[in-house]
């Protein structure tokens, strides 16, 4: 009893905080508002960590809260289910918002929407927990949208910004593209299984999996229901995680003050879809050829995404496209059915990644909102710690040995050298691949904003703010000083002439301290009850026998210190350590090379520039389709056919018929005698004709 | 032919002329005098038929009475000729093929001998049968309702003649005194201004 | 038919007292006009009501229930003719109430004539109301047609007043040449002029069929063109449009009852055996007046005029009702039918009165307020009246709550009981087209802006009466079964 | 208590006050009109609460009945109840009618009494529709409700509020006439009975069932309204004051698709199960047709007059799905989007009183100048995208999962509205209320006063309040819903 | 011999002339009342053809009403012309269209 009032206690917490510092957000003073959020983070963040260690003692938990709605046969619940795998996911989450919320009080000190923006982290906390906690589909869904929605008040939140607003609804539409085919199949799993309870569903998965097919395309072209359902699922996984094709809104996204952008990217929004499908695991077991698509798509964003961080200028662009190729990496270990690994990944990469984010969101700070890296360099004199910890967090990322991502990388990349799922071989190639292109890149990243020349101060703007700039002040020639106020980064970024960067004040660097900490050792402590011990054993579902992954993985680990020590003999290392050299050489020893090879690539660098043409396609042919329809069918069919011709067209008739009508009242006499006449000339006929 | 039957024809001749010419007669005098024609005519007809009383009271309601008010009306509103013939002949066609086809029509249904009534079946009135009494007795007896209604008829006819055409005279030449002691000048003449040369 | 067959009874006078009553009335009041100095005929307008509330009183007094027939069968007397003759008087009292002010205002119409004539009128609806005898319908259609004639061209220095008598003239006339001509026929096929021997001859048979239903071509036509209705309705626009709208009121309300009346007479009590033939070519001329008449009206700006292919609409609607009676040979629908029939026709001329009479109150000396943008924003002038006009609208379109929803209800009722779907799909179908003119009528008053802000000027008398009006047909429409049940116990108690 | 005849009084309360309203008269005493039309719709409302509080979910039966001839004629009764099925439809109209009454409360200065008093009327009109047993008694109630609103569009709307009115009338009456038909069908058919219950139990053929549920279906797709007999509601939304969109909106939209259950598939479910194709060919139509075309609309209140079709095609959707889940979702989505849409309605009614125009060029940025509107706004705009929590969501959720169940391809067109749907809402959001603000109409509108904040947060109390937990909506439905559907699979041919 | 038919047909025949002089008329109103009057004249002769036929007075006595209404009709309808003809000037047929549409 005590458990469940304290489960209930994790979300409501943080969206308590976000009520009030909402609700009141023209009120009460900023301490207040950042307080309460704050407390209700924390609060969470504690009673999570209670309830990892009941967890860890074995008390897991599934059951309903309250009765959300029945009808006919079925039931759906507002409940949680509590294991290992679910407190895993509290949290990392409870504690990465923790520190976006200390770190945001430095953050964003200048910004008007101060109590808002507190507001709306706490809410994406809640929501986030609920997605997690969630014990049936229905909630699952209800999280799900929910982070959506906040991920795009918090994209909009600078909502004078047209980049923002055009990124936030852009996100939110994204998103709803895999939202609908993740509707569709809990649509099918209802309509299949008759409940929407994971336990209930799981344990008749098998049974129902065996001999169900469904008739999609027509009688005798059946497809198996498991594949249908997992494959609907992943769609939605697709838009929450960003995979290749409904990636295009993350990138986007960076429009959102930073810490935002590493909440959503690092440790939540982006991992829901992770968690949904190693959540799912008893049911994509039974697909073979939904993991096959789940590993493919896995991979292929995995690669092409970490090309695309090669050329990009804007710190939090690089850390996404990082971000997003990482997420191809969890994408894959879920299709080589390593649903742990994947998990594992996530979580070291929360920590990682959220330094990343809060580092380059301190670099921002100290830059005075500049966020171009060919504006910056040598930077490591000036901002100590954040250079520090953006160091670990690089070499996190890129796998080096005994750091968090090491262990986690590589666990993904032996998971799917040992998979046999189709696909898993152009999986394989993408994730050594994508090793090296991640270390270049990254490093690429860090060489550009700490060391090197310093290239800040001097004026030179690259252009890639003049847009933000322009569009932000539409009317700067008016007379809206008011307005001023609300666009703090957009009056005064970059730093003037003879200005120095300076290390960011407590609240922001402690967040980077408390996140370097685990990015360090997560990994070492964690891989071993983790991947191979029972950790997950009741929470995830691996059927051993059709994918034997991670058995045989656990036959070629042999403790967290020789995984690491052993490293130095793979390829993967080598390829890391081949990624960092190149960007040493090119951006530090030859800085005129990659100009040189940006001019001669052509083809090759516009492709990258323009993100494969992803946006462009998307934005001619969706976006652009739509409107054209949209104005086709109403202009066309609605104004044209529908009203015009039949509408105002019957009317006309009528009319034309009236005035006909009136044209027979000629007003003279003769007319209406004949008229008379010829009525009863015809009745006459008629009848007489009849007799 | 029968003397009955020739006499019947000789009138039907006459009759149907009359009538054609009442509706195509250029002057409307002329026309009402082919109806008194027409009248007559058909007053033989009804003799055929022994309907002594109506055939003379045709003639005399009619031709008497009701021919002479016609004739009357003719004279008094001076009628202009000139126009009479406009459009006939283009309508003339139509009016005629509808007229005879009605009356083909008409013919078709009349034409048969039916409900065995032939003259043959006619019981012939002895010559002291006296129509005038026949007609006289039901009229006031078992007509006697509308009988009385019939002179209602007439009482509106005359009402309503009198109500649309009679000018009231004015009764009195006494003008109101207050009304001349407020006289004014230009009540009493009027300047009016005349164009020399008439304008279009 | 000899002499010596001849028995003549002393007709039972006390069966026709109220028309005996309105008669003698009438030329009293035709001579006491001679002596009245009065210029607004306060008296003779008293006496001409009193006389009419006289003749209800006797109709009720002498309303037995039973058929009964004197004057030789030429009367007939029953429950049906005096509850018509009941709401004929009401109508008349209420329709000179109405054209009082009007009238006063036009110095050639406010005579003794008037009133004179509208009672000769009555009498003439009466005798129609209560003939059972081909000569009686004539001579009633006849005292009628001649009183209004003379009425509508009384206003005789309004050359659209005497265009429209002349038209009505001789329009009317030839169809009573028609009518006439049909009851020839009829008479020459069963040797009678009595309607309920006729309805004898017939069922005995041995009647020549051809002829008879080439009389009853005639006959019907001469019945539609009192009705109004499509192809012989060419008179009604000019003649509403034309007369004094005082007059027209009169033509648009009390006749339809009379001609209901007729119809039942003629048709369902004389001709009932060839109700295959009537019904078949009523059906045609029903829905041409549904079409024409609907038709029509959306292209009016005048407003008597619009009402007036409404009439003829709404004529054609309420003949559905008749032609719906039997099926089949089998008349089992037929009180059904008939009372519907009859319940649409009393409602209609109740809304018609209202509608006439709404002109007739805006109307002053020179200002006929007959155009229908002469209605426009009176919700800004008076929101009362203005109500009171659009209930008239909506009753006339045949929305609910009020009493035309219920007439076209119980009409269509009755002809989907007969099976006649499609003609129910064909009525409902012209009442849509036929709302829309309604509609624009209330748009005028209420979405626009008044030319003048003029509040209304009209004694209380007949403000109290329009409201009274307006609002029977509202409470009709809540409370329409008293009214219904009457219409059809009244049939019942008569066929 | 249950002597009370409370749905004669949920009828008669406003129309009553209607009236008295109307006697106040001229706009002089404008402010006691107000006062007595507030008083009126809150009385409306109060008495329509025990219709919940005492309300047996556990019997599909009519309940608070009311039997009374009215014209023995015609067995036309005066025979009011509810069910599960209708009851929350009275609630949701007598509250709606609140709002309306609020609504109007400073924008209309001119005929104050004649228009709350047509909503007053219009109310206890609507209530009589949601309670009729008898269907001449609904189809009364039915046509009635036509006059209020085509005066209230007239009067007091835009500036092609004619042509509207016209169509508004001329469209519902049409569909309505043919229903007129129907009826009297089933009148004859049963033997003299207007009673809807009778005819539940009417047996009837099949191609007589064919034709009454065309019949019935013009009438209510007329209503409802379904493509592609739905271009009135655009034009009538565009020209309609605040309140009239409002109500429209919320309440009218409803009968259309309340028709269909108390009409169409109880009384030709042969029939029903027959056509069923086209129905849902339709809804799916006006889901992703009108979405697109929604998508297009340059005018705010047209758009969101497009979404409405959309969701109501929803509606007919779940109708038609013949599952509890898919009419009870339906009916969901039928009273959330009487809170959504009529709120949605509401807040550009709340622009158009400051700017004057609804067409979202003229706006941008809202958000600077009115931070309160926009937070409320963003509310009714998720909900109008069906975001979780919200009562938009619970409805379309239900349906979808219910059209799974019937055909994958159905549901998977349907489901197109999650994308489609938060496009159009969300991107007239941005436009409006985001961004810089975009000229001096927009620096100079103020945020909502304290009457407008308290409408918004009666429609957000029931937007949010049935997204969170809409069992105790949905709970009372059962019963009847079952017994409903129990009905429509037994076949009618004998 | 004469049967029945023969003054019916006689009787058609004049009916369908007075008809076609109605509407066939574009001259002045008096014509038109005149052809009333022969109509009335072609249906009196139907009564009378049938009263002899059928030996039944009343057809006769029929007619007699109709010769009497037909009087005061004239009357009437004189009076009208007349009123008419001092406000048109004219009582040319054409002429009477002011009413119309």
């Amino acid at each position: 009893m005590e458990m469940q009032k304290l489960y209930l206690l994790v979300p409501l917490a943080p969206l308590l905080g976000a009520v009030i510092a909402g609700l009141f957000c023209r009120i009460i003073p900023r301490w207040v508002a950042h307080s309460v959020a704050i407390a209700g983070v924390a609060i969470a963040f504690v009673a999570s960590y209670v309830i990892f260690k009941d967890v860890m003692a074995g008390n897991t938990y599934n059951g309903p809260v309250y009765q959300w709605l029945t009808s006919g046969d079925y039931r759906f619940e507002v409940g949680f289910l509590i294991d290992q795998l679910t407190v895993t996911m509290m949290l990392v989450v409870t504690f990465v918002s923790l520190m976006v919320h200390i770190y945001t009080i430095g953050y964003m000190q200048d910004d008007p929407g101060y109590n808002r923006f507190f507001s709306y982290i706490s809410l994406f906390t809640f929501s986030m927990l609920m997605l997690v906690m969630s014990n049936n589909f229905m909630q699952l869904f209800f999280g799900w949208e929910a982070v959506g929605l906040v991920s795009y008040l918090l994209i909009g939140f600078w909502y004078t910004r047209p980049t923002a607003i055009f990124a936030n609804l852009k996100a939110f539409l994204v998103n709803r593209v895999g939202d609908f085919g993740f509707i569709l199949g809990i649509g099918l799993v209802l309509a299949y299984f008759g409940t929407l309870d994971y336990a209930a569903v799981f344990a008749k998965a098998p049974a129902v999996a065996a001999h169900t097919t469904i008739a999609l395309f027509g009688e005798g072209k059946g497809v198996e229901l498991m594949t249908a359902i997992c494959i609907l699922l992943f769609i939605g996984a697709m838009g929450k995680s960003a995979q290749v094709p409904l990636h295009v809104w993350l990138p986007d996204s960076m429009e959102g003050p930073t810490p935002i952008s590493a909440l959503i990217h690092a440790a939540t929004m982006v991992t829901a879809g992770i968690f949904m499908v190693a959540r799912m695991s008893p049911l994509f077991e039974l697909s073979d050829t939904a993991l096959s698509f789940v590993i493919v798509i896995g991979s292929i964003t995995a690669l092409f995404m970490g090309f695309l961080g090669i050329i990009q200028n804007d710190i939090k662009r690089v850390v996404a496209y990082s971000t997003l190729s990482q997420l191809g990496y969890m994408t894959v270990a879920l299709g080589a059915s390593a649903y742990s690994v994947a998990i594992f990944h996530l979580m070291t990469h929360a920590f990682f990644k959220a330094l990343l984010f809060l580092a380059a969101g301190s670099v921002i700070i100290g830059m005075h909102h500049d966020q171009d890296i060919r504006n910056m360099g040598g930077l490591r004199k000036y901002m100590p710690i954040t250079w520090i910890t953006s160091l670990i967090g690089s070499l996190a990322l890129i796998g080096t040995p005994f750091f968090a991502g090491f262990y986690s990388k590589d666990s993904i990349i032996e998971a799917v050298a040992l998979s046999h799922i189709p696909g898993a071989g152009f999986a394989y190639f993408a994730v050594m691949a994508g090793v090296f292109v991640t270390a270049f890149y990254s490093f690429r990243m860090y060489f550009l904003v700490f060391h090197g020349e310093e290239r800040f101060g001097k004026h030179v703007d690259h252009g890639h703010h003049a847009a933000h700039a322009k569009a932000a002040h539409p009317s700067e020639s008016g007379d809206h000083a008011e307005h001023v106020e609300d666009e703090p980064d957009a009056d005064h970024h970059g730093l003037a002439p003879g200005q120095k960067p300076h290390e960011t004040p407590w609240v922001v660097t402690l967040p980077l301290i408390l996140l370097a900490i685990p990015s360090v050792i997560i990994g070492y402590i964690a891989i071993e009850p983790m991947l191979f011990g029972d950790y997950f054993a009741s929470a995830i579902y691996v059927n051993s026998e059709a994918h034997p992954v991670m058995e045989e993985l656990a036959h070629h680990f042999h403790g967290a210190l020789a995984m690491a020590t052993h490293a130095v003999t793979t390829a993967v290392f080598w390829l890391a350590f081949l990624g960092v050299a190149l960007s040493w050489f090119l951006y530090m020893k030859r800085p005129d090379i990659p100009a040189a090879i940006k001019a001669r690539s052509g083809f090759l660098y516009t492709l990258l520039d323009n993100k494969y043409y992803f946006d462009k396609f998307n934005d001619v042919f969706f976006a652009g389709g739509a409107r054209l329809l949209g104005r086709g069918l109403w202009k066309g069919g609605d104004a044209g056919l529908i009203d015009g011709i039949i509408v105002n067209g019957s009317v006309h008739l009528v009319g034309w018929f009236a005035t006909l009508a009136r044209l027979f009242q000629t007003g003279h006499i003769y007319h209406y005698a004949f008229t008379m006449i010829i009525g009863v000339f015809v009745l006459m006929t008629l009848w007489v004709t009849r007799a | 032919m029968e003397f009955k039957t020739f006499v019947f024809y000789f009138l039907s001749v006459i009759l149907v002329f009359a009538g054609l010419r009442v509706i195509t007669a250029r002057n409307p005098v002329h026309a009402a005098l082919y109806l008194v024609l027409a009248f007559f005519t058909a007053s033989g007809v009804w003799m055929l038929l022994q309907a002594e009383f109506l055939a003379i009271a045709l003639v005399l309601v009619y031709v008497g009475a009701v021919m002479v008010l016609f004739l009357f009306v003719v004279m008094m509103l001076d009628i202009n000729v000139d126009r009479i013939r406009e459009g006939f002949w283009s309508y003339l066609p139509l009016g005629a093929i509808i007229g005879l086809l009605m009356a083909a029509e008409m013919g078709l249904v009349l034409g048969g001998n039916y409900l065995g009534l032939f003259e043959s079946s006619v019981a012939q009135t002895s010559a002291d049968f006296s129509n005038v009494q026949a007609v006289g007795r039901l009229m006031f007896t078992e007509y006697v309702y509308p009988f009385e209604l019939a002179s209602v008829i007439l009482l509106v006819g005359i009402v309503a003649a009198v109500a649309l055409t009679q000018r009231e005279k004015r009764k009195n030449k006494a003008v109101d005194p207050s009304q001349q002691v407020f006289v004014k000048a230009k009540d009493r003449y009027r300047v009016l201004q005349m164009p020399a040369e008439k304008r279009d | 038919m000899t002499l010596a067959d001849m028995q003549f009874l002393t007709p039972d006078l006390r069966l026709a007292t109220a028309e005996i009553f309105i008669l003698l009335m009438a030329c009293l009041i035709l001579m006491f006009d001679l002596l009245v100095k009065d210029r607004k005929r306060t008296a003779t307008f008293l006496a001409t009501q009193l006389t009419l509330v006289g003749a209800a009183v006797i109709t009720f007094a002498t309303s037995s229930g039973e058929i009964s027939y004197t004057f030789s069968n030429m009367y007939v007397g029953d429950l049906m003719g005096d509850l018509l003759k009941l709401l004929l008087y009401l109508t008349v009292i209420v329709v000179l109430f109405y054209s009082r002010g009007y009238i006063l205002e036009r110095e050639q119409m406010a005579r003794g004539e008037y009133y004179a004539l509208a009672l000769f009128a009555t009498l003439g609806m009466m005798v129609m109301i209560s003939a059972n005898n081909l000569v009686t319908i004539y001579i009633g259609l006849e005292l009628l047609s001649l009183s209004l004639y003379a009425m509508v061209a009384m206003n005789r220095d309004s050359i659209p007043a005497t265009e429209a008598a002349m038209k009505y003239f001789v329009l009317g006339a030839l169809a009573s040449g028609l009518l006439l001509y049909g009851m020839s026929m009829i008479y020459g096929a069963t040797g009678t002029l009595e309607i309920t021997a006729i309805a004898e001859r017939l069922y005995t048979g041995q009647v020549d069929r051809g002829i008879l239903v080439f009389g009853l071509v005639f006959l019907v036509s001469g019945l539609a063109f009192k009705l109004g209705v499509v192809p012989f309705h060419m008179w009604i626009p000019d003649v509403y449009h034309g007369a004094p709208t005082a007059v027209t009121l009169f033509i648009a309300t009390a006749p339809k009852l009379a001609a209901f009346a007729m119809v039942i007479r003629l048709l369902v009590n004389g001709l009932i055996v060839l109700a295959q033939d009537w019904q078949t070519m009523l059906i045609l001329l029903s829905v041409l007046s549904m079409a024409i008449g609907n038709l029509a009206a959306i292209a009016q700006t005048n407003l008597k005029r619009m009402l007036a292919y409404s009439a003829i609409s709404h004529m054609g609607f309420m003949l559905l009702g008749m032609v719906t009676g039997v099926i089949g040979g089998d008349a089992r629908f037929a009180l059904n039918a008939y009372s519907s029939s009859m319940f649409y026709v009393i409602t209609y001329v109740l809304t018609s009165a209202g509608t006439f009479g709404m002109i007739l109150l805006l109307a002053h000396a020179g200002f006929e307020a007959d155009e229908i943008d002469d209605f426009k924003g009176l919700n800004k002038r008076s929101p009362w009246f203005a109500g009171m006009m659009m209930m008239m609208m909506f009753s006339m379109a045949g929305v609910p709550f009020f009493v035309g929803f219920f007439a076209k209800f119980s009409v269509l009722q009755a002809v989907v009981a007969a099976g006649y779907l499609w003609l129910a799909i064909v009525a409902v179908f012209f009442s849509l087209i036929g709302c829309f003119y309604y509609l624009r009528v209330v748009k005028i008053m209420y979405f626009d802006q008044p030319l003048n802000n003029a509040p209304i000027v009209a004694p209380m008398d007949v403000k109290l009466l329009m409201s009274a009006n307006g609002l029977a047909v509202a409470l009709l429409g809540i409370f329409p079964q008293a009214l219904m049940s009457v219409c059809a116990f009244a049939l019942l108690r008569s066929l | 208590m249950s002597g009370t005849p409370l749905l004669s009084l949920a009828i008669w309360v406003p129309i009553l006050a209607g009236f008295v309203v109307l006697a106040t008269g001229s706009d002089r005493n404008a402010p006691l009109a107000r006062m007595l039309s507030l008083i009126g719709a809150v009385a409306g409302l109060l008495v329509t609460i025990p219709l919940y509080t005492g309300f047996d979910m556990h019997t599909p039966a009519m309940q608070f009945v009311e039997l009374k001839t009215w014209i023995p004629r015609f067995n036309v009764n005066y025979h009011l109840g509810v069910d599960g099925i209708s009851m929350l439809f009275v609630i949701l109209n007598s509250f709606i009618t609140v709002t309306v009454v609020l609504a109007g409360w400073q924008v209309i200065d001119h005929k104050v009494a004649q228009y709350n008093a047509g909503f007053l009327i219009m109310s206890g009109l609507l209530n009589g529709i949601f309670s009729s047993l008898d269907g001449l008694l609904f189809y009364v109630f039915f046509e009635a409700s036509l006059i209020p609103l085509y005066l209230i569009i007239g009067v007091w709307g835009g500036p092609r509020r004619v042509y509207a009115a016209f169509k508004f009338f001329l469209f519902t009456l049409f569909g309505s006439l043919l229903f007129l038909l129907a009826l009297l069908y089933l009148f004859i058919a049963s033997g003299g009975s207007f009673s809807i219950l009778d005819w539940h139990q009417l047996p009837i053929g099949m191609t007589a069932q064919t034709w009454l549920f065309l019949a019935f279906l013009v009438a209510f797709a007329v209503k409802v309204p379904m493509w592609p007999v739905h271009t009135w509601l655009p034009d009538a939304h565009v020209e309609a004051p605040t309140g009239g969109s409002i109500v429209l909106a919320a309440i009218a939209l409803k009968l259309g698709a309340y028709g269909f259950l108390r009409f169409s598939l109880p009384i030709a479910p042969d029939a029903s199960h027959a056509l069923a194709g086209l129905v849902l060919g339709l809804s799916l139509i006006a889901i992703i047709y009108i979405g697109f075309v929604a998508l297009a609309q340059e005018d705010m209140k047209k758009l969101v007059a497009y979404s409405s079709i959309a969701h109501m095609g929803f509606v007919t959707l779940g109708f038609f799905l013949f599952s509890a889940l898919g009419v009870e979702g339906a009916l969901v989505q039928m009273i959330s989007h009487g809170f959504v849409s009529g709120a949605m309605f509401f807040a550009i009614g709340v622009m158009y009183d400051r700017a004057h125009s609804r067409q979202i060029a003229d706006y941008g940025g809202v958000v600077n100048t009115m931070p309160k509107f926009a937070a409320f706004f963003m509310l009714f705009a998720m909900a109008n995208a069906g975001l979780p929590a919200t009562s938009g969501f619970v409805g379309e959720f239900m349906v979808i999962l219910a059209a799974v169940d019937h055909n994958f391809w159905v549901a998977f067109a349907a489901a197109s509205t999650m994308i489609v749907g938060a496009a159009y809402t969300l991107w007239m959001y941005k436009r409006v209320v985001f961004g810089a603000v975009a000229n001096h109409h927009v620096a100079e509108l103020t945020d909502i006063n304290a009457r407008e904040f308290l409408i918004f947060v009666l429609f957000a109390a029931g937007a949010l309040g049935m997204g969170l937990y809409p069992q105790p909506f949905t709970e009372v439905m059962h019963s009847s819903v079952n017994e409903l559907l129990r009905h429509v699979a037994l076949s009618k041919i004998q | 011999m004469l049967t029945l038919s023969h003054f019916l047909i006689l009787g058609a025949i004049l009916f369908a002339i007075s008809v076609v002089g109605i509407f066939l008329n574009r001259k002045n109103l008096i014509i038109i009342l005149m052809s009333i009057e022969l109509m009335l004249l072609a249906v009196n002769l139907n009564f009378i053809a049938f009263s002899h036929y059928l030996q039944d007075l009343a057809g006769q006595v029929f007619v007699f009403f109709i010769l009497t209404v037909a009087a005061a009709e004239s009357a009437i309808g004189l009076a009208i012309l007349v009123v008419l003809f001092r406000n048109l000037k004219t009582i040319h047929v054409d002429d009477l269209d002011s009413l119309k549409g």
